[in-house]
C-alpha cells in the first residue's frame, strides 16, 4: 500500500497532482468528507436516524446558541424536527455518498459491460446494444429515475418502501448513467481490439472473456475513471434533484439532498442554517470531486502532457 | 473464376522437408453496404477479395518472406497461416494439418509490427511472456526470465511494464512471446517496419540467431525489399492479393521475372544511387475492390498488351522459382 | 559564395520538464542554398524533426529556442514577432508533414484549403488564387486537376494526398521547403514518385529544401547534402557521397553499416550496441560515447565535440574517421 | 441518405412504441386518479364505476392498444385533471416550454461554445482556469436550488426581475409568445438562466475537451505551418472539426433541456409542459403523462434525427460512404 | 416600494378600461380543475367559480348562512320533507338573462344527475319544482334540516344558456367528454370571467350589475389569479410585490410576510381537523404481533394519543399556527364543545404503564402511512409523530407519499395508522360521523378506514340524519361523540389555522374553509 502510494507520488499523475493546488485540495476535501462519512457513528453527537434520539422541543435551534427549552447546544444548529444539523449532514453524507457510489458503480458495471461487448463483438450486437443506449437517452435521467422510484414505490411491499427507496435511487440513477460508461468503453474496445496485443492474446488462445476483461478493459480505465468521477459529481446532485421532485431519500433518513429539499422552505423564514450547511456540504462535495474529474480528464489525456 | 490452381513444385523440393503448405489460399471480405442500401440504391454486394488463389511451400527452417505494398494481402495471408482469420477457400497445412483456431496451441507465433501496439501496456513483462504458456494451463514458472536473457535483456525486467522499455526492446520481449510457447514457426508481421535502422540490424541479427538455436522457420512479411533480402531465402511477392512471383532470394534480386517485382525494386530507395534519376513507377495501386480485369498489374505494367487486359495470368515455374505472367521476362 | 536561403546557427532548443531543462535540439549549424536538398537524418528522438519545427516557428509549448540564429534569405527570423513570424511560415517556408492523412483539414475541399493559403499570402483575387491552385495541383501531377480540386482529402489515395500537401507547401511560393518524413507512410512504389516530384520542384523552382527522414535510401536518393543527428546534436555534415561512402563520425558510420544493404551478403548485420539514450539522460561528453567502440577517457570526459573540432569540420567527434567502411 | 433517413425513422417509430410501452406499464404504480377524479363525498360505489368508464380494470397491454389506436388517429384523450383534449392542452403549454428550452438552449450553446474555445485555447491562463472553475458550480449545486437562489436575489432582494410567470405574452396563431413583450422578455432571464447554467456547463467542458484533441491534429499543425491567421485556424479549422463530436451530445443535451425544464418551470412556476407533467403526476393524470412522455420521446427523436442529417452536412466523410449503420 | 418594472407594466397591461381600477392579484398553490360548477367537488375549484357563480344560500366569512340568489327559506309548515326557498329578484346572468326558478330547477337537477360530482352533496332530493317565478319547493327524501346547508356550493346556471351550448349534462372526464361550461362562464356572480388559461392565469373583471353591489364592498374592479405551486416562489412573489394576495402562506414565512411594512396577514382557524387513523380490527394489516394486533386495545390507543405531544407539534412544527385538538372535529361544526376539545398531557411514564399494562411492555412496530402534499406540514408533523412514538417504544415506521399514492391506500385499507384531514362543509357532526365512523359500507363510512364498526353508533347516525328537532338531536350527537372519544378510534392532533397574506391595504375576513371570496375585500 505504501509502495503503491509512493510509486504514485513518483509517476507522471503523481507529479501532475503535486503541481495542482486546485487537486491536492479538493482530494483533501474529498478524504476529509469521506472519513467524516465513514466515521459519522463515532464523530456525531446525535443519531439523526434514531426518532427516538430527537427532542422535538429543539426544533429550529439556531446554531452556537443554546435551547431555551432543552438547554441543548448545537453546533450547526438544529433543523425542524429537532435533529442537530450537524449530526444529520454526516448521516446524510453517507447516504448521498452511498447512493452516488452505488449509483455510479451500478452504471459503471452495466456501461463498461454492455460496452465492452458492443465493442469486441460488434455487428448486429453492437447495433442492439447502442440502439438500446439511443433509447436510454431518449428518455432523461429526471424521468426515468421518477417513473422508477413510482413503480418501485407501487411495487414493493409498503413494509419495505423505505429502505427500497435508497435502492430505487440507486438503481433509477445508475440506469440513467450507464450510456456513457458504455459509448467511452464500446470506442475503447474498437480501437484496442484491432491492436496487435490483442491479436497476440489470440493466438496465445484467450478466450473472449479473457481478453475483453483483462486486455482491453485494462486499457480503457482512464476514461472509465474520468467519467466514473463526474458522474459521481452528477449523480449526487441527480440525487438532490429528485429529492425536490419528492422522489428522494426518505425524510426520516435524510440524505444531503433531502436536507437541502427540506432546508429550502425555511430560505426566507430565517432559519437559515437548515439549508445553508448542508448546501454547503453538497457544494464541496460536488466541486471537489469535479475538480479531481477536471484534474484526472487532463493528467490521463497523454495528448496535453508537455 | 478459375479453379484454385494446381499447386506445382519441381520434383527435387517435393520431397524435402516443408513445413507449411499454402494451398489455394483465398480471403474474401464483404464490404457491401447496408441491406436497406442495396434494396433502394439498388448497389451491389460488393466483395473485397483481400487474397486469391494463393500457393506456396515453406521449407522447414527456412525464412519465406512475402513482399508487397499496402492492400497486397500480405498481412491476411500471415493470420490466416496463425490461424488468426478463416480462409474463404484453400487451406493452409502445417506439418500436415489444417491451420485452424485449434492450431493456435503454441506450435505457431507471430511477431508483429508495432511493438508499441502489440504488449499491452497495463500487463508486466512477465506476464506477457508467459501468456501463451499460462492460456493454455502452462506452468510458466521462470520462463519469462529465462527467455529475456535470450533475447539479450535481463532477467530483472519481467517485472517492469512495457512503457519501460525502448522500441526495440520491446521488440525483443515480443520474440520472446513468441518463443514461450515453443513454436515451429513465427510469423513475423513487418517485424523491423517502425524500428530505427541501428535497432533494425540488432532485431534482424536476433531473429536470425533465435532461428538458428531454435531451428525455427519464419514467414516474414514485409515491405522492405532490403530486409528481405537480408532475411530471406525464398521470396514470395504479391500484388493485390495474388502471388506473382516467387523464387530463391538470390535469383529473384538478380533475374526477377515479373515487370512489378522489377518495377519494386527499381523504384527502392537505395543507398548506392547518388542523385539516381529512377525511372519513377507509373499510377498508383488500385482499388481492392474493384481492381483491373485481367492481369490486375496490367494498368501499369510496361509490357501489357490485349491478353493481360482479359485473362488472369496462371503460375508458371520458371528456374527454382514460378511467375504469373503473360510476358514473364 | 551566393546568401544561403537558410542558414541556422548554433540552435538550441529546450524543453523544461520534471526531470530538468531538456535539449531535444543542441547547438545545431547548418545552411541550405537555393535549389539544394539537405538530408537531415537520424533515429526517432535525435531532434531532427524538432530542428525543422524550430526552423519554422512551430514549437509546440514549452519547448523553445532557446539560444542560436535561425536566418532566412540573410534575415534573421527566429526574434520576430509572433505576426511577422507567421507571415513567413507558408509565404517563404513551406511544410510538408509526414502523414498526408492526418494534414489535411478533412472537412474542407482541397481548393478550399489552397485558396485559403495563396489569399492569405498573395495579393490575388479569390478567382486568381483558384486558377493559381488548379495550376499548382497540376503541377505536382494530380490528374485532371480542375475536377479534383473540389474534392475532399478523403477522396484522394495515399499518394495523391501527399500530393496535394506539396501543393500547399509550395502554394505561396516559398524559398524554402522542410519536409519532415514525407515519404515514410507512403508505398515504396508511391515514395519514388513522390521523392522525384520533389526533386524536380526543387530543380525547376530553385527551392532550398530540408528533407527530414530516417531512410539512408531516401537521403542517397534525393539529398545533395546530409546532416547526421544524434541526440539533439549534429554528429556530422557533409556531401552525400562523402557521409555515406566515408563517413566521419563513429555513430554515422555504425548507421550506415548497419543498413541491410551495407552488409549485403553478411551473415549477419553489423550493429551499433545498445540505443539512443533519452533525452535528459545524456552521458556527460559525447552523447554516442557508450556506444561507440573506440571511445576513450576524453570522449566521456571533455565537453561534448562540434564539428570545429573536426579539422574537416564534417563530424563532431574528437577521433573523426577517415577513409571507407 | 435517404436509406439512411428510412433506417432511422423506422428505428425512431420503435424508440416511440417502446417508451409508450414502458410509460404506459409504470403510470399504474403512480398512483389512482380516482380519488382525485372524485370528491370527499364520493361513495365505494362511484369508485367502481368510474374505474370501469376509465378502463382502468383492463389489462396495461389492453390499455395500451387502445391509446395507441386513438392517439394513431391524433386522440390522446382528455386530461383527467383540466378535462379538455390532451392534444389541446399540451399545445397550450408547448410554446411556453419551446420558448424556454430554445432561449437556454441557445444561451448554453453560445458560451458553451465562447468559453469552451476560450479555456481550450487558453488553457493556462488565468482567466481560462477562472471560468473552469467557476463552471464547476454550476454543475455542484442542484439547479433547483440556484433557481431559489436566484429568485431571493433578483426578485425579492433587488426586485429587478419577475419571480414567476412569463410576463405578458402574445397570441400568434395557436402560439403565445413572450418574446415581443418586454416583460415577455424580461421573465425569461432568470429561468433561462437557471435552465441553461448546467447544459452550459456541460457542452463548455465537451467543447473544450475536443478543441484539444483537435488543436493537437496534424492539420492544426499544418494549417498553422501554411501560416493562417490564429482566427482563423482556430475557427476555420478547429472550431469546424470540434463541433462533428460535440453535435451528437449538444443534441442530446438541448434535448434534456426540455426535459430538465421540469424543475425549473416548477420553481419559476413557468406555465409549459414540465409543470403540467407536474402537475400531472401528483393528480395522476394518465392521459396527459402519457401524451407528455411520447412527445418528448418524439422531441428526441428528432433532435437525433436532426443531429445525423447536420452530421451529413458537416462532414463530407459521411455523404460518400453512404451513412453509417 | 420599488416594483419590477416589469411586473408593473403587466400590470398596467390588464388595467384596461375604467380610471382608479383596483387589480388584486392573486395567488394560490393550486388552480380551478374546471369552470363547470357541477363537475368537480373540489375546494379550489369551488372557490374560483364562486367569484362567477353563486348559490342560492351561501355561508359568510362568520359562518353563519347568508342570502344569496334565495332571499328567505324555510321548511314547509305543511311537509317537513319540502323546504320552500324564495328567489332574489331582478337578479340578471353575465349575458343579461333574467334569473328565474326554471334556472333554479334546472341547475339543481344537473347538480343531482348521475354525472354531477355534487350530488352527494344534495343526495337527500327526491324533487325539485317551480312554484312561481321566484319560488322553488325542494322536496327531500326524509326530513333534512340542514338542506340550505348543503347547498352552498352548488352554483346557478342559465338554463337557456346551457341548452344553447350543449352543456346540459355536467362535464364527465371518465368518458373522454368536453363540454362548453367547462371553459366558459355566464353565472350571476360578481365577477364576469375575462381571460383563462388552466394553471397559468385567470382573469376576472368586476359585473358592475352585480345585483349585490351595495350589500358587499366589491372593490376589486379586477381579479388576476395566477396559481403558484412552490411555495417558497409564491412567498417570494409577494415578497416582491408582484403578487397582492396569497393564500396558504408556510407557516415559517408568515414572520417573514408581517415584517415587511407593506403587507399582512389575516388568520383564523380553518374548517379542518388534522388526526392520525388507527386500524381496530383484529388484524393488522402489515401482519399481526404476537398473534394480535395491538390497535385493537383500546388502552393501547390511548397511550398512543398521549404519547402525542400536541403542544410542542403546535409550537415548533406548526410555529403555532394550529389549534391542538382532543376531537376530530373542527371548531365550528355543530355540537363541538371544550370538554371533547380536552386533550390528555404527555405523561412518559404514564404512558409506559398503559402499554405494559396492555401487554406490550417492550412496544411494538408499526408502519404510519401519511400524505406528503395534502395538509399543512403533514410530513413533519408525522416525523415528530414517530419521535414522540420511539420514546415511548413504539418503533414507527413512516411512509410518507403523495397524496396520489396515499388515499388509494386509505381506500384500499392497506393501512393501520395513517394521517388524515377533515373539513365539513355542512358544518355538522352528522357529516363526520358518516363519512368516518359508520361502519364502512357502499353508501356510509367511505372514509373510514379504521375498520371500526358500532352498529348501534351506525343506527345513531341514521337516526341525527332525519332528526328536526334540534334539541333532541344535540343531545344524540353529544352522547356519540363521547362513545366514539371513549374508545379512541381516531387520535386528534389539531385544528389548522389559515393564514391569508395580503397588501396592507385591504381588509377581509377569513373564511374558515379557506373560500377566498373577492367580493368581500374592502380596501383602505
Amino acid at each position: 500500500m505504501i509502495s503503491r502510494i509512493s510509486s504514485f507520488w513518483a509517476s507522471d499523475i503523481g507529479w501532475s497532482f503535486r503541481g495542482s493546488p486546485v487537486a491536492i485540495l479538493s482530494a483533501i476535501m474529498v478524504v476529509v468528507l469521506l472519513m467524516a462519512a465513514l466515521f459519522a457513528p463515532w464523530i456525531t453527537p446525535q443519531n439523526p436516524f434514531d426518532p427516538s434520539e430527537l427532542n422535538l422541543a429543539n426544533g429550529f435551534s439556531p446554531p452556537l446558541q443554546e435551547n431555551p427549552f432543552t438547554n441543548d447546544f448545537f453546533v450547526f444548529g438544529a433543523d425542524n424536527q429537532g435533529r442537530d444539523v450537524f449530526s444529520t449532514i454526516l448521516y446524510g453524507l453517507r447516504i448521498s455518498l452511498m447512493v452516488g457510489v452505488l449509483a455510479v458503480a451500478f452504471g459503471l458495471v452495466l456501461g463498461v459491460s454492455l460496452g465492452l461487448i458492443a465493442g469486441y463483438v460488434g455487428g448486429r450486437v453492437d447495433s442492439i446494444i447502442m440502439r438500446t443506449a439511443d433509447i436510454q437517452l431518449t428518455f432523461p435521467a429526471i424521468l426515468i429515475a421518477m417513473l422508477i422510484f413510482g413503480i418501485a414505490k407501487g411495487v414493493a411491499p409498503i413494509e419495505y418502501r423505505d429502505q427500497v427507496a435508497i435502492w430505487v435511487l440507486i438503481v433509477a440513477i445508475g440506469l440513467s448513467d450507464w450510456v456513457p460508461f458504455a459509448r467511452v468503453v464500446r470506442g475503447a474496445a474498437m480501437v484496442q481490439k484491432n491492436k496487435d496485443f490483442v491479436l497476440a492474446a489470440k493466438l496465445a488462445g484467450q478466450g473472449p472473456m479473457t481478453i475483453m476483461f483483462r486486455h482491453i478493459l485494462p486499457n480503457a480505465m482512464s476514461p472509465i475513471l474520468v467519467i466514473a468521477t463526474i458522474s459521481l459529481a452528477l449523480a449526487i446532485i441527480a440525487e438532490a434533484t429528485l429529492s425536490f421532485l419528492g422522489v428522494g431519500a426518505p425524510p426520516t433518513k435524510p440524505s444531503l439532498g433531502t436536507l437541502i429539499r427540506v432546508g429550502q422552505e425555511f430560505a426566507l423564514s430565517g432559519e437559515w442554517w437548515i439549508l445553508f450547511f448542508p448546501a454547503l456540504t453538497l457544494l464541496m462535495l460536488a466541486l471537489s470531486v469535479n475538480s479531481l474529474g477536471d484534474w484526472l480528464r487532463d493528467a490521463l489525456n497523454p495528448s496535453l502532457k508537455s | 473464376m478459375r479453379t484454385p490452381s494446381e499447386f506445382t513444385v519441381p520434383k527435387d523440393r517435393r520431397a524435402s522437408d516443408s513445413l507449411v503448405s499454402v494451398l489455394g489460399l483465398s480471403r474474401t471480405f464483404d464490404v457491401s453496404p447496408p441491406f436497406l442500401n442495396r434494396l433502394i440504391e439498388r448497389l451491389p454486394k460488393r466483395t473485397l477479395k483481400a487474397v486469391t488463389d494463393v500457393s506456396f511451400n515453406v521449407e522447414r527452417g527456412t525464412v519465406f518472406a512475402l513482399v508487397g505494398e499496402s492492400g497486397s494481402g500480405k498481412t491476411t495471408i500471415g493470420r490466416m497461416v496463425v490461424g488468426l482469420m478463416e480462409p474463404s477457400a484453400g487451406n493452409v497445412l502445417i506439418d500436415g494439418e489444417r491451420s485452424g483456431p485449434d492450431s493456435r496451441r503454441g506450435g505457431v507465433q507471430m511477431v508483429f509490427q508495432d511493438p508499441y501496439a502489440s504488449l499491452n501496456p497495463r500487463w508486466r513483462v512477465r506476464d506477457i511472456i508467459a501468456e501463451p504458456v499460462v492460456a493454455q494451463g502452462g506452468k510458466a514458472t521462470g520462463i519469462a526470465e529465462q527467455l529475456l536473457e535470450k533475447v539479450g535483456l535481463s532477467a530483472d525486467d519481467a517485472k517492469l511494464f512495457p512503457h519501460q522499455f525502448s522500441g526495440g526492446q520491446r521488440q525483443r520481449i515480443g520474440i520472446a512471446r513468441a518463443l514461450a510457447s515453443n513454436p515451429k514457426l513465427i510469423v513475423c508481421d513487418e517485424p523491423t517496419s517502425a524500428l530505427d535502422v541501428s535497432v533494425q540490424a540488432q532485431v534482424l541479427n536476433l531473429m536470425s540467431d533465435l532461428k538458428d538455436e531454435f531451428g525455427l522457420t519464419y514467414i516474414f512479411i514485409s515491405h522492405d525489399l532490403t530486409v528481405v533480402r537480408h532475411m530471406a531465402d525464398r521470396i514470395g511477392v504479391l500484388y493485390l492479393g495474388r502471388l506473382v512471383e516467387e523464387a530463391p532470394v538470390e535469383e529473384l534480386f538478380t533475374d526477377a521475372k515479373h515487370p512489378y517485382t522489377r518495377m519494386l525494386l527499381e523504384a527502392a530507395p537505395r543507398m548506392d544511387a547518388f542523385g539516381r534519376e529512377a525511372s519513377i513507377p507509373i499510377g498508383e495501386i488500385p482499388d481492392p475492390i474493384s481492381p483491373p480485369p485481367g492481369c490486375a498489374f496490367h494498368p501499369r505494367c510496361p509490357l501489357a498488351t490485349e491478353v493481360c487486359r482479359r485473362s488472369v495470368p496462371a503460375m508458371q515455374p520458371v528456374n527454382k522459382g514460378r511467375v504469373a505472367c503473360h510476358h514473364a521476362l | 559564395m551566393p546568401v544561403p536561403v537558410l542558414s541556422v546557427r548554433d540552435l538550441s532548443v529546450e524543453i523544461p520538464s520534471r526531470y530538468g531543462v531538456m535539449r531535444p535540439v543542441d547547438r545545431v549549424s547548418f545552411d541550405i542554398a537555393a535549389g539544394e536538398i539537405l538530408g537531415v537524418v537520424g533515429e526517432s528522438g535525435a531532434g531532427k524533426s524538432m530542428t525543422g519545427n524550430a526552423v519554422i516557428g512551430l514549437l509546440a509549448r514549452p519547448a523553445h529556442i532557446s539560444g542560436g540564429e535561425v536566418w532566412l534569405m540573410g534575415q534573421r527570423i527566429d526574434t520576430l514577432a509572433t505576426e511577422t513570424k507567421r507571415r513567413i511560415r507558408g509565404r517563404r517556408i513551406g511544410m510538408v508533414f509526414q502523414d498526408p492523412l492526418t494534414s489535411l483539414n478533412p472537412l474542407l475541399t482541397v481548393g478550399q484549403q489552397l485558396t485559403e493559403t495563396i489569399l492569405e499570402h498573395l495579393a490575388v483575387s479569390k478567382k486568381e488564387a483558384r486558377q493559381r491552385s488548379i495550376q499548382l495541383l497540376q503541377e505536382v501531377g494530380i490528374p485532371a486537376a480542375a475536377e479534383r480540386i473540389d474534392s475532399y482529402p478523403h477522396e484522394f489515395s495515399g499518394g495523391m494526398r501527399q500530393r496535394v500537401v506539396i501543393a500547399l507547401a509550395l502554394s505561396a511560393e516559398p524559398s524554402l521547403v522542410i519536409a519532415d518524413e514525407p515519404t515514410t507512410a507512403l508505398d515504396v512504389s508511391v515514395q519514388a514518385q513522390i521523392i522525384g516530384l520533389l526533386k524536380r520542384l526543387c530543380r525547376e523552382r530553385g527551392v532550398a529544401v530540408m528533407l527530414v527522414t530516417h531512410d539512408m535510401g531516401v537521403i542517397a536518393e534525393a539529398a545533395d547534402r546530409v546532416a547526421v543527428m544524434y541526440a539533439g546534436r549534429l554528429a556530422e555534415i557533409g556531401s552525400v557521397r562523402d557521409v555515406i561512402l566515408t563517413p566521419a563520425h563513429h555513430y554515422a558510420r555504425g548507421l550506415m553499416a548497419s543498413t541491410p544493404l551495407a552488409s549485403l551478403g553478411m551473415r549477419r548485420l553489423r550493429q551499433i550496441p545498445g540505443s539512443m539514450p533519452r533525452l535528459g539522460r545524456l552521458p556527460q561528453g559525447c552523447a554516442f560515447n557508450p556506444r561507440c567502440e573506440q571511445a576513450t577517457q576524453r570522449c566521456r570526459v571533455d565537453p561534448t565535440p562540434t564539428l570545429s573540432d573536426d579539422p574537416n569540420g564534417r563530424a563532431a567527434c574528437w577521433y573523426p574517421l577517415k577513409g571507407t567502411i | 441518405m435517404i436509406v439512411f433517413f428510412i433506417r432511422r425513422l423506422g428505428q425512431s417509430l420503435l424508440v416511440l412504441l417502446i417508451v409508450g410501452l414502458v410509460a404506459f406499464s409504470m403510470f399504474r404504480f403512480v398512483g389512482d386518479p380516482i380519488n382525485n377524479m372524485l370528491g370527499q363525498e364520493r361513495t365505494q360505489a362511484d369508485v367502481d364505476r368510474m374505474r370501469v368508464e376509465l378502463g382502468l380494470d383492463r389489462a396495461i397491454l389492453t390499455q395500451y392498444g387502445i391509446f395507441l389506436k386513438k392517439a394513431v388517429q391524433g386522440d390522446f384523450g382528455v386530461s383527467y385533471r383540466q378535462g379538455r383534449p390532451v392534444i389541446e392542452v399540451l399545445a397550450e403549454r408547448a410554446p411556453a416550454t419551446l420558448e424556454l428550452a430554445l432561449v437556454s438552449g441557445a444561451l448554453a450553446l453560445f458560451f458553451g461554445i465562447v468559453f469552451g474555445m476560450y479555456t481550450a485555447i487558453k488553457r493556462d491562463s488565468f482567466i481560462a482556469k477562472s471560468i473552469m472553475t467557476a463552471s464547476l458550480i454550476g454543475v455542484s449545486l442542484p439547479t433547483f436550488l440556484i433557481g431559489i437562489a436566484l429568485i431571493n436575489i433578483f426578485a425579492v432582494k433587488l426586485e429587478l426581475l419577475p419571480s414567476f410567470g412569463r410576463g405578458e405574452t402574445v397570441k400568434i396563431g395557436g402560439w403565445t409568445t413572450g418574446f415581443l413583450t418586454r416583460s415577455g422578455l424580461i421573465a425569461l432571464i432568470l429561468p433561462s438562466i437557471t435552465l441553461g447554467l448546467y447544459q452550459m456547463t456541460l457542452i463548455m467542458r465537451l467543447v473544450r475537451a475536443e478543441m484539444l484533441e483537435v488543436l493537437r491534429q496534424d492539420y492544426i499543425r499544418f494549417a498553422w505551418a501554411r501560416g493562417l491567421k490564429e482566427r482563423s485556424i482556430n475557427f476555420n479549422h478547429a472550431l469546424r472539426n470540434t463541433l462533428v463530436p460535440v453535435i451528437t451530445v449538444t443534441g442530446l443535451q438541448l434535448g434534456s433541456i426540455i426535459a430538465f425544464a421540469i424543475i425549473t418551470e416548477t420553481v419559476f412556476q413557468w406555465p409549459g409542459m414540465g409543470l403540467l407533467f407536474v402537475n400531472a403526476i401528483q393528480f395522476v393524470d394518465i392521459p396527459v403523462m402519457a401524451a407528455y412522455l411520447m412527445l418528448i420521446s418524439l422531441v428526441f427523436v428528432t433532435i437525433n434525427l436532426l443531429v445525423d442529417m447536420l452530421y451529413f452536412a458537416v462532414d463530407p466523410r459521411l455523404r460518400v460512404s453512404g451513412g453509417k449503420g | 416600494m420599488k416594483k419590477p418594472l416589469l411586473v408593473t407594466a403587466a400590470a398596467v397591461a390588464l388595467m384596461t378600461s375604467s380610471a382608479g381600477a383596483e387589480t388584486l392579484r392573486w395567488g394560490l398553490a393550486g388552480d380551478a380543475l374546471t369552470l363547470d360548477p357541477h363537475a368537480q367537488n373540489e375546494g379550489v375549484t369551488i372557490m374560483l367559480q364562486s367569484q362567477m357563480m353563486e348559490p342560492l344560500v351561501s355561508r359568510a366569512p362568520n359562518g353563519e348562512l347568508e342570502p344569496t340568489l334565495a332571499t328567505e327559506w324555510a321548511i314547509k309548515k305543511a311537509d317537513p320533507t319540502v323546504w320552500v326557498f324564495k328567489l332574489r329578484e331582478g337578479v340578471k346572468f353575465h349575458d343579461g338573462a333574467a334569473f328565474d326558478s326554471e334556472d333554479v330547477v334546472f341547475s339543481l337537477n344537473r347538480a343531482r344527475s348521475q354525472a354531477s360530482q355534487m350530488k352527494g352533496l344534495i343526495a337527500s332530493i327526491a324533487e325539485v319544482k317551480a312554484t312561481g317565478p321566484h319560488e322553488v319547493e325542494i322536496k327531500t327524501k326524509g326530513p333534512n334540516p340542514i338542506l340550505p346547508a348543503a347547498m352552498t356550493s352548488i352554483f346557478m346556471l342559465d338554463k337557456t344558456w346551457v341548452e344553447a351550448n350543449k352543456a346540459t349534462v355536467p362535464q364527465n372526464v371518465a368518458a373522454g367528454e368536453v363540454t362548453f361550461a367547462s371553459t366558459n362562464v355566464n353565472g350571476t356572480g360578481p365577477y364576469k370571467l375575462v381571460s383563462r388559461e388552466q394553471d397559468n392565469r385567470t382573469v376576472m373583471r368586476r359585473n358592475d350589475d352585480y345585483w349585490g353591489m351595495k350589500t358587499f364592498p366589491v372593490k376589486v374592479t379586477e381579479v388576476v389569479f395566477t396559481p403558484i405551486q412552490n411555495a417558497a416562489t409564491r412567498v417570494s412573489a409577494l415578497l416582491s410585490g408582484e403578487l397582492d394576495f396569497i393564500q396558504d402562506v408556510p407557516v415559517q414565512d408568515i414572520q417573514r410576510v408581517k415584517s415587511n411594512a407593506g403587507l399582512k396577514i389575516e388568520t383564523q382557524t380553518e374548517n379542518r381537523s388534522v388526526f392520525f387513523g388507527l386500524n381496530v380490527s383484529d388484524k393488522l394489516h402489515g401482519g399481526n404481533i404476537n398473534g394480535k394486533n395491538p390497535l385493537a386495545d383500546v388502552r393501547v390507543r390511548q397511550a398512543m394519543s398521549m404519547a402525542i405531544n400536541r403542544d410542542a407539534i403546535q409550537r415548533v412544527v406548526m410555529r403555532g399556527q394550529s389549534v391542538p385538538a382532543g376531537v376530530i372535529m373542527p371548531t365550528f361544526v355543530r355540537g363541538w364543545s371544550k370538554e371533547l376539545n380536552t386533550y390528555p398531557p404527555t405523561d412518559v411514564a404514564k404512558i409506559k404503564a398503559m402499554l405494559a399494562d396492555a401487554g406490550y411492555k417492550d412496544g411494538f412496530s408499526i408502519q404510519l402511512d401519511c400524505p406528503n402534499d395534502r395538509y399543512i406540514n403533514d410530513e413533519a408533523i408525522c416525523q415528530a409523530a414517530v419521535s414522540m412514538l420511539s420514546q415511548v417504544g413504539i418503533k414507527v415506521n413512516l411512509n410518507a407519499t403523495s397524496k396520489a399514492l396515499f388515499f388509494p391506500q386509505i381506500g384500499k385499507l392497506e393501512t393501520d395508522f395513517f394521517m388524515l384531514g377533515w373539513g365539513v362543509p355542512s358544518y355538522d357532526s352528522e357529516y363526520i360521523f358518516n363519512f368516518l365512523y359508520h361502519t364502512k359500507s357502499d353508501a356510509y363510512g367511505s372514509w373510514n378506514s379504521t375498520r371500526y364498526s358500532n352498529p348501534e353508533l351506525d343506527s345513531q347516525i341514521k337516526a341525527i340524519a332525519a332528526e328536526v328537532n334540534l334539541e333532541a338531536r344535540d343531545a344524540m350527537v353529544k352522547n356519540m361523540w363521547e362513545t366514539v372519544k371513549k374508545d379512541a378510534v381516531y387520535i386528534p392532533i389539531h385544528h389548522q389555522m389559515l393564514n391569508w397574506a395580503m397588501k396592507s391595504k385591504y381588509t377581509v375576513t377569513v373564511d374558515p374553509d379557506n373560500q377566498a371570496r373577492i367580493k368581500y375585500f374592502s380596501i383602505n
